[in-house]
Order: structure tokens, then C-alpha cells, then sequence
């Protein structure tokens, strides 16, 4: 270790959702490393000794090292030839980037979908059904005095959830911290985050859907069969006293994972969950929130969004945005063997997606945009290094409670960040295909269609 | 750098008194000069009627709970789609639309301005991040600071030296442009256990020694010894109740004759029972503000058809979901505000809403100072600015707004004076409602007027009788002097300005705020406040008391 | 003429415009089926005093009803669409959803389309449930042994109504006959006969000399007031005459009923056959008795 | 007219061109021009298919023949006439449908239906997920019209359903007549689980018995007239129909008690 060292005060970790921001890094700076992150979690402290400057070259092109300006050009190539290009990814980088990949499927006619579709989609198609009571964190903090967490495992998956927002902070009405709050857990199994709660609810496996509609039916003095408690496992009278104590708390909360929204029921699951929290709000103030995975996939939801109107599984291929999830989403298009190039930032489907789709996707040029090697890299006809997001590059992240922030890079990188790279493409894909101060005929270009 | 002519066009321009005049319009690097070379690039306006770029003073564009009702809708967007154009992005339409659409149809109708209304400052840089992605159009945003925790524990001590420069404070850790009230001390009870609201200017707010008056009061106050550009900018509480006349009016009051900008005043201007049928009371507000010169408002304007409800008056969305049984979304800000989205249609037979869209009318006609009274449909509140062709239509053409009252709740117009007004505006009168009287009102003093050292915002319509159909699509939108539709074509596209302010502050007030963010926040202190990369092109408009003076005596 | 001793006597049945609507009314057998169609049909014989007139046109076989179940179609004429709708209202709500098993099914295509289901529904209390299959809306409503389906609204098409023979016998025993033989014969799909088994006795003409009454009985052919009424229309050795109503959808229905009738009742011991009518001024349709049974002759 | 796919697609074709009202009155050369999506290219309808004859007049008849698995949008909005498919459609058969008829003779994919308003599509096959339903974010689904799948279909079959009828001849997946509104649907094998959830009216008939979700009550074991009329009608339609359905007791559920519990599963119960 060199003494060439500097301090970063509140720097953001983008490992998870929590997106931490009170971290104290200790860099070195000959070695460009991190040595030392304090007050990370222990997957925080992973992500950032683990992000080293290697000696990867900054581009392949069919395995072979390319310049960064021939890996460019090729990509765009790749994307501009396509009839049925997609682009995925995108919830481990920054904003920036994020808005040139949406302008590139843009430019492209192709399509853009980012790892939602395989984590929390089916909340946001919840969400656009029955919509959503939720809040930032600090309301979790400052009132909840209700705390539940359904179908996820913070303890190991956001490890300072607990401590940093819903359980044993101290806020403006909790002043005693956890011991003003009941937690509540309900899960498939007793993971080590039962151990924190006070009351753990023990759900039959591909059952969440009846319990929550169950409780929703208690909540609303509505008829409920009494099979529910063969079918959910949970004594009835177990549901009744939960939901007299959601009820009658000051503020309550459910935060959900992907045990609830990535099993059986899936967006209805989510849907049942969001209901659950707004019917409360006869009674008093609840709300629900997803336990967001990646450290910006929140900001992948937002700047999609706002660029076109859809969260994610969005086609561009009629020279404007059509959202379907299933139809346009990445692991259904790739399954169904219907695009024909694929452009992957900062995600790894060759090593989580169905056989189906990693056949397709070893059957079509692949470009991915990649701190490290990954599995999918290995398959890719074109393959960028880019910086990492957050330890060096500087931009804007979303918590998952939409609280963007701005990251404090430790240390530079000599890669470029995918911004960088995005942006490039972009350019060259417009050159490609002549937008450049095309002929723009007609104004209010609207298409009254829904095909 | 670049140089135009406007020759042979029909002139409005209220601020420097041209009604109608042929006069030619010179502009060289995004300004309006005197002259201009005779070999400049023309625009030959003749035949048509040329205008400053509209300006709206009150919308929801941009921000975190615009981008969720955005994402909320799918079936919304889907019948209404942008096209790319050439490297403009495409994009969807429809009551909340995606950002480029928004920037591109804006000025499609000839909008060169816009104001985002309600920003919490923890969404600020979320906010200022969708500006980046809206196209054309110069906007800001308004910041939320009455149910902001930390200022209301100050108000209930009387700190008010800090209150000052934690408002500015605040102010600048945002880069907002005005300070927002909505639903003064509303919050806390809605996120306390009853999920209930205040609904009286004395009432006391739960869990603080404090009044809803206290925080107009001195959110008015600071907004005027600041000398902000824009003065404090309310929402007023009972936001859409029978009988809450009598609260707007007693808002007004508390200005105690300092400036103020009363928003979306339509729907705070009913009389009636609480629980029962509204009634109108749009005479009395107008006849308040004819004779209170410190007063500004728009109106808020309802347009039959769909329309998106977002606001933070949280507890008002919860009482229309219970009436609509329509998805709904409730998104409260730590520390700063609530918020609540529901899709809603205005329907013409249903009494209220006919009732609404009639007060909303009798307010830009009973209104003697069309300065003071100018246009807004709180979109998507009201509805889409997409219905700001027609709305001009209706205040101009007696015999189409006889007409279209004829078609809605009978019972609802008989119960406004809406059949008696002849009233017809002009297009002068259109001039100021839509551009110099919203500038004006938001001390930009470069917008809304073409006079010399004006920004060069320019729109050209085609002269049409029918004027829902002339206001619906610009011939001609010159942005910074820079043409954006050019004889209906786009040309290519231009990122806007954002206006802000900067308010000193006393670094001091650091200290205080702090430890509070420390205890209950959950970012930090240090990565809370907004920098300057998220501005781009920006202008921060300073806060000086002579501006605001002139201000003031122009309007009296 | 003569259909042997017979004298069909060269007069015209006087017809007049109606409405009619048609019920096809199933149930779990033909015996609820037939108990729903009495029922429905009751007190329905003439407009003068029941408002409507209604018979039972035909007995269906399952393959035949729009829920495969066994029934019949009943025929209701009245004046109006209107009164028409009233009196299914009140017919179906009192005799057919009363009725157990049955449900009431609307038997007309086109024409104007009176609500029927559509306002019985409301004996549901707000647990009735409609069905819509096409465009034909169908009506369910809970009652103690299950539901009562009935279809939201029903045809009305233009109809005749008032089609009649007169069967003038030597004595009761053999008329009564006659026209019984006579009304068997008449029964075709299309028309009904809206008296008691199809058989009318007390035969009206119109006005009384109480002013109320808009009708009064047909002195010319009661066979006791001959020498005490102003004038008589029977032959000295006719001492009893029955009736038949016919109301039909078509006059060619009403034609070949009356036809039929005409040849079934012509016999040993009926003098004459005749029809009623009021001078040609009243009816839309003169139905003559020799066209009649000279156009069977011929065919 | 008679279409016939020469070339296989390599990329999902949108073709909602394909439909009577499109092609009505159009020469051979001039439906060879309509525009197609192969993917992201905008091509005339002649460089995937062969087109021989015209739409006659009154009946309006357009046949279809070829593997048309990757062709979307196959009958979009399509008013009058029929349109015959020998062969597999790709997803959106006969999205906004209002009037004609549509017949498959294969499988369908995903979306049969969705948002239709009236007139009939029969597959012969079997249907993917979200027969004649809503489109996401919508409340509103189908809102008139008949869809007749003589095989299978999977998820969401009638979700948020209005009026109108959907038969289906084998199984259904999870979530059948979810967030129903009115209509009926029928189910000549097994209903996958939790069908009826959220549904505000409407009626779900099924010949083999689930379970029920906790928030639908038992009320009878009843002979709703309304199930043979219904079943009748779908014999007449061609759905082999078994008489003891005809003449059989279903087990009555009402639900969804957390909406108004106007809605209904009938389960034949023998």
C-alpha cells in the first residue's frame, strides 16, 4: 500500500437499492484501489475492494483487441443493420448512460428493457393496475411503527436496511428506535432476517396471493372462507390479530422482494400487496415499497420513463415507444428467438436468462458494455470495458424509494464509462442512418394508434 | 451569430403597447435588437399575427410524481404516440406526456416557457434531470416549504431570522426558481395516524404549536424580504371543497398587502355546504382580487376530457379515489411533503365538473386586470395544456362558449352568472393572460414582450377566426432566436434554459440544519443539496428589490 | 254457397290492425311448460275487457327451445308496442316467473323491441345479473328454487287481430260440436284463438244503451231475442251460434285458420256459417268467406 | 382474396393490413403495397406473401395460408367480413376487433382478442396468455364480441372483461376472468388457480372443479338456466358439448367479496 492516499467523505455505494451515501473511503491512489470502506455493509465492502483497475483491453471485437473507435463503429453497425435489435441492462450504471441507451433504441427502432423485467416488473405492472401508497425511507425511519417485509431476505440481500431505514433507527415519532416498532416477517421459509421480527408468519410455498387476499378481505369486513388457513398455513386467527395491528398502528409499512412478485401470481401477487397497503389507508396512513436489488435499477425505471412513457419491455421498432411486457421484454424476445442483435450494459443474461434464450443469444452479435469479463462478454461480438459506476464514474443514481443521488467517485479509471461509450455509438448510429438534420417534415407528428 | 427579420406581421405585445400594429421584429443572438442587416434571413409574417412565446406560469411537466403518474398510465399513452422525427425523439403523448413530447408540443402550440409547480427538494435533482430531457422550452421549478418539518419547527419557535436563511438556503440547495405552498400544514396530519388534513387557516396542526396562517404568513414574507422574482406561490387549503371561497379569501387576506400569487384559484372558489353540491362564488374572488393589486392568481382552468390529478395535497386524492374507485397513488417525501396522483375525466353532464369548468370562466371574464388573472389549466389538473387553444377559443368567442355550456349540467350553469357575461377577450387581452401577464408575474422580465433586449421567443400564427384552430399549431416558433417549427416543420431540436434563483444566505444556518438531517434524514447533509452540472444553460435571476418594485407599481 | 247442407253465407270477417309479441316459455317438462302457458294466457280472451288477448300458439319439442328444453309459444296481441310491453310485464312477472322451472324467451326477430326482462329485473332487489350473448341481452333473477332467465326485451311486429267465424247450428249439442272441430282445425303456428278453447258464445256488437259499456250482446244472433231485438240474423231453425276469434301475426294466417275452420264446421246440422263485421268501417281487412273456400276449391 | 406466406420471416412481421377492411377493393398489385413491419423495416405485404384474387363484396372473405406464427396483429380492428386462417397466427389476432369473424385453423399466440368489441374469432388450436383481455394499466378488456378456443389458453383469459363471451373448449391457466367486469366465460376442461380474483360481476363457468379463492363463497349446487342457453349456443357454434353438461348441477361461488360479489364460478358438479 502507497501512501498516495486520499479520503472520500459520503460517498454513495451503488452495490444495492439501499444506495448507502455515508460512506468514508480510503483510496489508494498509486494502486488505484479501494483499502478501505467504512461504514459499508458486507456486500458494500465486497463491491468496493473488488473494483480494481485490470488490465482488460478496452475493446474486443470477436475476442480479438479492437480500438475503441473500431468497437464503435462496429457496434453501430451491428445495431443499425439489425431489423430487431434490443438493448438490456442498464440498472448498474448511472443515469447518463442510461439516457443514451434509451435515445440509441430510439435512433435504432429497436427495443429497451432493463433488468426490471426480471426483478421487481411485475410491481411496476402492479403499479399501473391498482397504483401504490409508498414513501421515501425517512418516513420509514421518522413514523413506521408497523414494519413488515414480505417474500425477501434484507438481512443478506440489503444489509443495512434494518439499521439505516425500517428497524432500528431512531426518527421523529419512533424516538425509541425498534422498540417503538413491531416487525412482522412473512416468508416461505425462516431465513436469518426472521430473527428481528416479532411476529414471523410462516406462508405455504406459491401461497403469498391467497394470504394477502385474505388479509385484504379482513382488512375490508368482507366474507372469507375459513379454507384459507389449509391453503396459507396461517391460523386465522394468526391474520386476524396482524391485521388488527395494522390497523391501528400510527404508520405502517410493507416492503416486498422477489419471493413475492417472482413466484406464482407474480404481478398479481405485487398488485395484491399494493391493494393491501391502500385499503389500510382507511384506517391509517400505509404504505408499501419494493426492496430494489440493483443500485440503480430504480433509476433505470425513471429515466425510461420519462423518456417514453413506459417503465420497461418497450419497442421502438414502429419509430415510437409501445410498451408490452412479455411481448417486448428481453428474456421472452430472446426465448422466442425473435431479435437479431442484442446490445447488454452492465448485465449478465448469459448467465441468468433460460436455456432457450442463451441459445438465441449465442445465435446473434451480442455487444456488451462491462466493468469485468462475464459470462455474456464471452459471448459478444463486440465487448467494451467501461469504468464502474459510482467508484469512477461520477453521475446519478436512484435509490429504491426514487431518491436520486449523486455518486463521489474514488478514483479514475483509464476506461471509459458507458455514458462514453453510449454516447459514441449514438453518434455514430445517427451518422449510419443520416438523422442528422433530416428532412423533418410535418409538425405535431402524432400517430392516434394503438396497435 | 444569428440574425432574423419578422417583416409585415400583425404585432401584440402588451408590455411595450403594440395591439395589433404591422411592425417588423429584428433578432440577432437569441435577442430582439433594433435592426438587422436587410439580407438577414426573413420570415414574411404577412397575413399573420405575430406574439412573445407563451409562458406558463403553473404545470406539472417534470419531477418525481410527475414521472410516476407518467408510468402509471400505459393506456393512456398508447392512443397518442410522438413519432421520431430525424433526431428528434419520439415519445408518447396523451394527459401526462414524456418529456421531449412534452418540450416539442409545447412549443408546437406556441409555448416557449414553463414553470413545473411543485417540486419537494428532495426531488430536485430528479426534476432538474427531466428539464435535461425537455426540449425547447425555458422552464423552473417552485419549491415545496410549507410542510416542510424543519422550517415548521423553526416557525413554532419563532426562530425566524434562521427561517429566513433556511428558506434561502433552500432555495439554493435546490436551484428552485419560487417558493411553493400547497396545502399549508396539511401533511402532517395526512401522514399522522387519521390519515386527516387541516381545514382552517387557525386550526392547529397536529404535533406542532402552529397555525396554517403562520406558515402563509411568513412563507409571504420571506418570499417578499427576499425579494424573490416570484412572490410565494399557494395553493390554498380545501383545494376542491363546497365553501372554500372563504378560506382563498382569507389566505388573501393574510398577505396583508404584500405580494402574493394565488394558484389554480378556480378550484378555490366555490361556495356551498362542506359535503354538498358547490356552488359559485367566482364573482366574490374576482371582485377580492379587482381591488387588491398585491394579489396575482391563474385560474386553474378544468377542460372536459381526461386529466391527471397531481398534487400534493395528498388527502384531497384520497377523498376523489374513495368517490372513483380509480387507481391510486399516495408518495410521501421524508421531512418535506406528500403526494397524491389519480387518473380523473371531466365529464360535461356531471354536475360538479360542469359547475368547475364554468367557474373557471366566469374567473378570466369577471377579472377587470388581465394582468393579474392569467392562464392556466393546472395541467394535467385541469387537464392537458393541449386544451390551451380551445380555452383562448371560449374566452374569445361568446356564441362557441354559449354553445358548449348549452351541452353541459344545466343545473350547474344556472348556478353561475356564466350565460350572462357578453364578455369577449381580445387578442390583446390573449397576449396577456397567456404571455406578458404570466412573465410579468414571474419577474422574467426578457419574456412575454418583444421589445428591445427581450429573449428572442417569438410565435407566428396563421390569422384565423376560428382561434382554437389559429393557437393550435404555430406557423412559425423562433426560441432564443433560433427557429423551431419553421412554416409547420420542425427543425432540430434545442435544450431550453432553466431559471433559477440564489438567494444569499448566511453559510451559518449550515450548523443548524445539520444535526437535523443527521437525526431524520436518511441521505446526507453533504450530498443533499443540488450542484450546479445539473443546470446546463441556465440563467439565475437575481433577487433584487428594485425589480420587485417596478413589478409592484406596474401592476397597481 | 254451400259446403254440402251448410250455406256459407256471402259475408266478410272485418279484421283489424293489432300488435302481437310471442313468448317461448321452456321448462324442466311440458307439463310446467303448459302450466305456465295457461296461466299467462288467462283472462286474455279480448282486448274490450282484458287489455290484451293471448293464446297459446304452439307446444315446442326440445331441439326446438333456445335452452333445449321442452315448451310452448304463446302469442300475446294487444294495441300498442307499448301496451303490449305493459301487459308482458305483468303476465310474466304474475304467471311465467311464478311458475317453477320455467324460463321466458322472447320468440320474435325484428320489429320494435319492448323491455320486458329489462323491468322484471328489478324483482331481483340488485341480485339480478344480466347476460349478454350477441346482442341479445338476457335478464337472471334469483328467486327462492334458482333463477328466473328471462330475455331483456322482446319483439312486437304488426299483427291481425279479430279474424272470426259464426257457426249458426239447428241445435247446441251439434254447434258445440262443429266448433269444436272447427277450433282444432284452426290451430296453426301463427295464430292463436284467444277464447275459452278457442269457442266464444257471447258474441258482442259494439255500444250498449248503458253508456258505460262499450259493448253489448249481439242481439241479431241470440236466438231468444228473436221477435223482442229490432231485427235478427237467424233463420227460423237456428237455435244456437258459437264463435271463433282468430288473431294472427299475418292475415294470410288468420285467412287459412278462418279457411280451415270454415271446412271443419260445415256439416249435418249447421245452417249457416257467417262472420262478423261492422258495415266495413272499423277493420283494415275484409276477409270474405266465399274467398275463402272457393281459393281451397281451387287449390 | 387468398394470402400465402412465401417467406419466412426472420424477424416478428406486423401485419394488421391483413383483414378484410384493409384489403377490401384492392387489386392483387395494390395489396402487394400495404405496409408490413418485418421488425424495424417498413415493407409492402407482397415481399412476405402471395396475393391472388380480390375481397368480394358481400361476404368479404380473405383467406390465409402458411406458418403465420411470427405475424402479428393478424385482423386488427377488423369490422365485417371473414377472415380464414390455414394455419398459426402470431400474437394479436384480432386486437380491437369489432365485427366479422376470424378463424384459425392452428394455434394462436398471446393477446387473441385483447380489447375487442365485437364479432367472433374461433382457433381451432390452442391460444396463449391473455385471451380477449385488457391491456396493461387499462381496467377494461374485452367489451363485446365471442372468442371461441376449442384447445387450450394459458394465463389472464378475460382479464378485466366487460361483456361478451369466451369459450374455451380444453384448459385455462392461472388468473382466469381476473378483475372480470361482466361477461362470461366458459371452460369445457379446468380453470388454473385463483380465477375469478378481483372480479366485479361476470360469470366463470368451468365443468371441472378448482379451488376457489378464501374471498368467494359456496352459495348452492343449482341448474342456472342461463349455462344451458349458453352451452347451446356454443354447440351451435361448433364446440362439441356433452349433454350431461347440458343437463347437469353446478356448484355455485360468489365472489369476489373484496369487489361488490356480484361476479360467479360455476363448477359443474355432476
Amino acid at each position: 500500500m502507497s501512501n498516495n492516499t486520499s479520503v472520500v467523505k459520503n460517498a454513495v455505494c451503488t452495490f444495492c437499492g439501499c444506495v448507502c451515501d455515508d460512506m468514508e473511503l480510503t483510496v489508494d491512489l498509486d494502486e488505484k484501489r479501494i483499502t478501505k470502506a467504512k461504514n459499508a455493509c458486507v456486500l458494500g465492502r465486497a463491491w468496493f475492494y473488488e473494483h480494481k483497475i485490470e488490465n482488460y483491453p478496452v475493446a474486443l471485437i470477436d475476442g480479438k483487441e479492437a480500438s475503441l473507435e473500431e468497437a464503435v463503429d462496429e457496434a453501430a453497425r451491428i445495431l443499425v443493420n439489425a431489423k430487431f435489435p434490443a438493448i438490456y441492462g442498464l440498472s448498474d450504471t448511472t443515469c447518463e448512460a442510461q439516457k443514451e441507451a434509451v435515445a440509441i433504441a430510439d435512433y435504432i427502432n429497436g427495443n429497451i428493457d432493463t433488468t426490471t423485467s426480471v426483478c421487481h416488473g411485475p410491481t411496476g405492472m402492479a403499479f399501473q393496475g391498482v397504483g401504490e401508497s409508498t414513501a421515501s425511507l425517512g418516513e420509514i425511519k421518522n413514523r413506521a411503527d408497523f414494519v413488515m417485509y414480505w417474500g425477501g431476505n434484507p438481512a443478506e440481500a440489503h444489509p443495512r436496511h434494518f439499521q439505516r431505514y425500517a428497524v432500528s433507527p431512531k426518527g421523529l415519532h419512533i424516538p425509541n428506535g425498534k422498540e417503538d416498532r413491531t416487525i412482522v416477517m412473512v416468508d416461505v421459509r425462516t431465513t436469518q432476517s426472521a430473527s428481528v421480527a416479532d411476529i414471523f408468519l410462516k406462508v405455504k410455498p406459491g401461497r403469498d396471493f391467497e394470504l394477502l387476499w385474505a388479509l385484504r378481505a379482513l382488512v375490508k369486513g368482507a366474507a372469507l372462507d375459513s379454507s384459507v388457513e389449509e391453503t396459507t398455513g396461517i391460523p386465522l386467527d394468526t391474520m386476524k390479530d396482524l391485521v388488527e395491528r395494522m390497523k391501528s398502528c400510527q404508520f405502517g409499512v410493507i416492503f416486498f422482494g422477489m419471493g413475492l412478485t417472482m413466484t406464482r401470481g407474480r404481478h398479481f401477487n405485487a398488485g395484491a400487496l399494493l391493494a393491501l397497503a391502500t385499503d389500510l389507508n382507511d384506517y391509517t396512513h400505509f404504505v408499501a415499497l419494493p426492496t430494489r436489488g440493483h443500485g440503480n435499477v430504480t433509476g433505470a425505471d425513471n429515466v425510461v420513463s420519462w423518456q417514453t412513457g413506459y417503465p420497461f419491455g418497450i419497442s421502438f421498432n414502429r419509430g415510437y415507444p409501445r410498451f408490452n411486457p412479455g411481448e417486448f421484454t428481453t428474456a421472452d424476445v430472446l426465448a422466442r428467438g425473435e431479435i437479431d442483435a442484442l446490445c447488454v450494459i452492465a448485465s449478465d443474461p448469459g448467465s441468468n436468462f433460460s436455456k432457450k434464450a442463451i441459445e438465441h443469444l449465442r445465435a446473434i452479435p451480442v455487444i456488451t458494455l462491462d466493468p469485468k469479463p462475464t459470462v455474456t462478454s464471452q459471448l459478444a461480438r463486440v465487448a467494451f470495458t467501461t469504468a464502474t459506476y459510482g467508484i469512477n464514474v461520477r453521475g446519478t443514481v436512484y435509490r429504491m424509494d426514487n431518491v436520486p443521488l449523486t455518486t463521489r467517485p474514488a478514483f479514475e479509471s483509464p476506461f471509459p464509462s458507458d455514458q462514453d461509450v453510449l454516447s459514441a455509438i449514438k453518434e455514430r448510429v445517427c451518422e449510419l442512418r443520416g438523422l442528422k438534420h433530416a428532412s423533418n417534415r410535418m409538425t405535431r407528428q402524432t400517430a392516434k394508434v394503438a396497435v | 451569430m444569428s440574425v432574423l427579420r419578422i417583416i409585415n406581421g400583425k404585432v401584440h405585445d402588451p408590455v411595450n403597447n403594440i395591439d395589433g400594429r404591422i411592425k417588423d421584429i429584428f433578432v440577432r443572438d437569441g435577442k430582439i435588437v433594433e435592426s438587422v442587416p436587410e439580407d438577414s434571413p426573413t420570415i414574411d409574417a404577412s397575413g399573420m399575427v405575430v406574439l412573445p412565446g407563451g409562458v406558463d406560469i403553473h404545470c406539472h411537466i417534470a419531477g418525481h410524481k410527475v414521472n410516476m403518474a407518467r408510468k402509471f398510465q400505459p393506456e393512456d399513452h398508447r392512443k397518442d404516440a410522438q413519432l421520431r422525427v430525424g433526431e428528434l425523439r419520439s415519445g408518447t403523448g396523451g394527459v401526462v406526456p414524456s418529456t421531449f413530447t412534452t418540450g416539442y408540443r409545447y412549443a408546437t402550440l406556441g409555448y416557449t416557457t414553463a414553470m413545473e409547480a411543485a417540486v419537494p427538494p428532495m426531488s430536485a435533482r430528479h426534476t432538474l434531470e427531466e428539464f435535461h430531457d425537455t426540449p425547447v422550452i425555458d422552464k423552473g421549478f417552485y419549491v415545496l416549504l410549507a410542510n416542510n418539518i424543519f422550517l415548521n419547527q423553526l416557525l413554532e419557535k419563532g426562530r425566524m431570522e434562521e427561517f429566513r436563511e433556511a428558506v434561502a438556503w433552500w432555495l439554493n440547495a435546490s436551484k428552485a426558481y419560487a417558493i411553493k405552498l400547497v396545502n399549508p400544514g396539511g401533511d402532517e396530519p395526512w401522514k399522522g395516524r387519521k390519515n386527516s388534513n387541516v381545514d382552517q387557516l387557525d386550526q392547529k396542526i397536529s404535533g406542532f404549536d402552529l397555525t396554517p396562517r403562520k406558515i402563509i404568513k411568513a412563507l409571504i414574507d420571506v418570499s417578499n424580504d427576499l425579494g424573490l422574482p416570484h412572490p410565494a406561490h399557494i395553493h390554498c387549503n380545501n383545494l376542491g371543497h363546497s365553501g372554500n371561497y372563504a378560506t382563498t379569501l382569507d389566505t388573501m387576506r393574510t398577505a396583508e398587502g404584500r405580494r402574493v400569487h394565488i394558484t389554480h384559484i378556480q378550484f378555490h372558489s366555490y361556495g356551498g355546504k362542506l359535503g354538498e353540491k358547490p356552488t359559485s362564488k367566482a364573482a366574490e374572488i374576482a371582485e377580492y382580487i379587482n381591488h387588491h393589486p398585491n394579489i396575482t392568481a391563474d385560474v386553474g382552468q378544468v377542460m372536459f376530457g381526461n386529466a391527471t390529478i397531481m398534487t400534493g395535497d395528498a388527502p384531497l386524492t384520497w377523498l376523489l379515489r374513495n368517490m372513483t374507485h380509480k387507481k391510486w397513488i399516495n408518495a410521501d417525501t421524508e421531512c418535506e411533503s406528500g403526494c397524491g396522483i389519480l387518473p380523473f375525466a371531466y365529464q360535461g353532464h356531471v354536475y360538479t365538473h360542469a359547475l368547475q369548468w364554468a367557474v373557471g370562466l366566469e374567473l378570466f371574464l369577471l377579472s377587470k386586470d388581465p394582468w393579474r388573472m392569467v392562464l392556466s389549466t393546472d395541467h394535467p389538473n385541469g387537464g392537458s395544456f393541449e386544451n390551451y387553444p380551445r380555452l383562448i377559443r371560449l374566452l374569445m368567442d361568446r356564441e362557441f362558449r354559449n354553445e358548449e355550456a348549452r351541452k353541459v349540467n344545466q343545473k350547474a350553469i344556472a348556478n353561475t352568472k356564466l350565460l350572462d357575461i357578453d364578455r369577449e377577450m381580445t387578442m390583446q387581452e390573449i397576449a396577456i393572460i397567456t404571455r406578458a401577464g404570466p412573465a410579468r408575474i414571474l419577474g422574467l422580465t426578457d419574456k412575454g414582450q418583444l421589445g428591445v433586449g427581450a429573449d428572442a421567443d417569438i410565435t407566428i400564427y396563421d390569422e384565423n377566426e376560428n382561434r382554437e384552430e389559429m393557437f393550435n399549431a404555430a406557423r412559425y416558433v423562433v426560441k432564443s432566436g433560433n427557429i423551431f417549427i419553421d412554416n409547420h416543420e420542425f427543425r432540430e431540436d434545442r435544450h431550453g434554459r432553466i431559471y433559477h434563483v440564489a438567494p444569499d444566505y448566511d453559510p451559518a444556518v449550515e450548523d443548524t440544519l445539520r444535526p437535523f438531517f443527521e437525526d431524520y434524514y436518511t441521505i446526507q447533509f453533504d450530498n443533499y443539496a443540488v450542484d450546479d452540472s445539473y443546470l446546463g444553460d441556465h440563467e439565475t435571476v437575481k433577487p433584487y428589490p428594485a425589480r420587485f418594485e417596478e413589478a409592484k407599481v406596474s401592476m397597481t | 254457397m254451400y259446403i254440402q247442407s251448410t250455406e256459407i253465407i256471402d259475408t266478410f270477417a272485418e279484421a283489424f290492425k293489432m300488435c302481437a309479441a310471442r313468448m317461448v316459455i321452456t321448462a324442466e317438462n311440458e307439463k310446467w311448460a303448459s302450466a305456465a302457458g295457461r296461466s299467462v294466457t288467462g283472462f286474455a280472451t279480448s282486448v274490450i275487457g282484458c287489455k290484451c288477448e293471448a293464446g297459446v300458439e304452439a307446444r315446442l319439442a326440445a331441439d326446438e327451445t333456445p335452452d333445449g328444453r321442452p315448451g310452448i309459444s304463446v302469442l300475446l296481441f294487444g294495441f300498442s308496442p307499448d301496451g303490449i310491453g305493459k301487459r308482458l310485464v305483468e303476465r310474466i312477472g304474475q304467471c311465467v316467473m311464478t311458475c317453477p322451472t320455467t324460463a321466458c324467451f322472447n320468440g320474435l326477430d325484428g320489429g320494435e323491441m319492448v323491455v320486458v326482462g329489462g323491468k322484471l329485473r328489478y324483482f331481483g332487489d340488485g341480485y339480478q345479473a344480466s347476460k349478454l350473448v350477441g346482442d341479445r341481452r338476457l335478464w337472471r333473477i334469483p328467486v327462492m328454487e334458482g333463477e328466473f332467465l328471462i330475455d331483456e326485451s322482446f319483439g312486437v311486429q304488426p299483427a291481425v287481430g279479430g279474424g272470426n267465424i259464426l257457426i249458426l247450428g239447428r241445435d247446441a249439442r251439434s254447434t258445440l260440436e262443429a266448433a269444436e272441430a272447427a277450433a282444432e282445425a284452426m290451430r296453426i303456428p301463427g295464430v292463436i284463438l284467444p277464447f275459452p278453447d278457442g269457442i266464444v258464445r257471447s258474441g258482442s256488437k259494439p255500444g250498449s244503451k248503458y253508456k258505460e259499456l262499450p259493448a253489448s250482446t249481439n242481439d241479431a244472433y241470440c236466438p231468444s231475442l228473436r221477435g223482442a231485438a229490432p231485427k235478427t240474423a237467424l233463420p227460423e231453425d237456428v237455435r244456437c251460434v258459437l264463435e271463433i276469434v282468430i288473431d294472427g301475426l299475418t292475415e294470410a294466417a288468420v285467412r287459412e285458420s278462418m279457411r280451415r275452420g270454415i271446412r271443419a264446421a260445415a256439416r249435418e246440422g249447421i245452417v249457416q256459417i257467417s262472420a262478423g263485421n261492422y258495415g266495413g268501417n272499423l277493420g283494415q281487412f275484409k276477409i270474405r268467406l266465399n274467398e275463402l273456400v272457393q281459393g281451397a276449391a281451387a287449390a | 382474396m387468398k394470402l400465402r406466406l412465401h417467406t419466412t420471416p426472420e424477424v416478428p412481421l406486423e401485419a394488421e393490413v391483413i383483414s378484410p377492411d384493409a384489403l377490401q377493393g384492392l387489386s392483387e398489385s395494390e395489396a402487394a403495397l400495404l405496409p408490413i413491419y418485418h421488425g424495424n423495416r417498413k415493407v409492402g405485404l407482397g415481399e412476405f406473401f402471395e396475393i391472388s384474387g380480390r375481397v368480394d363484396e358481400s361476404e368479404g372473405v380473405v383467406e390465409v395460408e402458411g406458418d403465420l406464427s411470427r405475424v402479428k396483429l393478424i385482423g386488427h380492428s377488423m369490422s365485417a367480413g371473414r377472415l380464414v386462417i390455414h394455419g398459426s397466427v402470431g400474437a394479436h389476432l384480432g386486437a380491437s376487433m369489432k365485427g366479422g369473424e376470424i378463424h384459425v385453423s392452428g394455434d394462436a399466440a398471446d393477446w387473441v382478442g385483447r380489447e375487442m368489441s365485437g364479432g367472433r374469432i374461433v382457433i381451432q388450436g390452442n391460444a396463449g396468455h391473455m385471451v380477449g383481455s385488457a391491456v396493461r394499466g387499462s381496467s377494461a378488456g374485452v367489451q363485446g364480441g365471442e372468442i371461441i378456443i376449442h384447445g387450450n389458453a394459458l394465463n389472464e383469459v378475460g382479464n378485466g372483461m366487460r361483456r361478451g363471451l369466451i369459450a374455451v373448449g380444453g384448459n385455462t391457466h392461472d388468473f382466469t376472468g381476473v378483475n372480470m367486469l361482466a361477461g362470461t366465460i366458459v371452460v369445457l376442461g379446468r380453470l388454473g388457480m385463483r380465477p375469478g380474483a378481483g372480479m366485479v360481476r361476470g360469470s366463470i363457468v368451468a365443468m371441472e372443479r378448482t379451488e376457489c379463492l378464501p374471498t368467494f363463497t359456496y352459495n348452492s349446487t343449482i341448474q342456472p338456466d342461463f349455462i344451458r342457453f349458453y352451452l347451446f349456443h356454443l354447440r351451435k357454434l361448433g364446440m362439441s358439448i356433452k349433454d350431461e353438461f347440458i343437463n347437469g348441477q353446478y356448484e355455485r361461488w360468489s365472489g369476489d367479496s373484496l369487489e361488490l360479489n356480484k361476479g360467479e364460478i360455476l363448477m359443474y358438479a355432476g
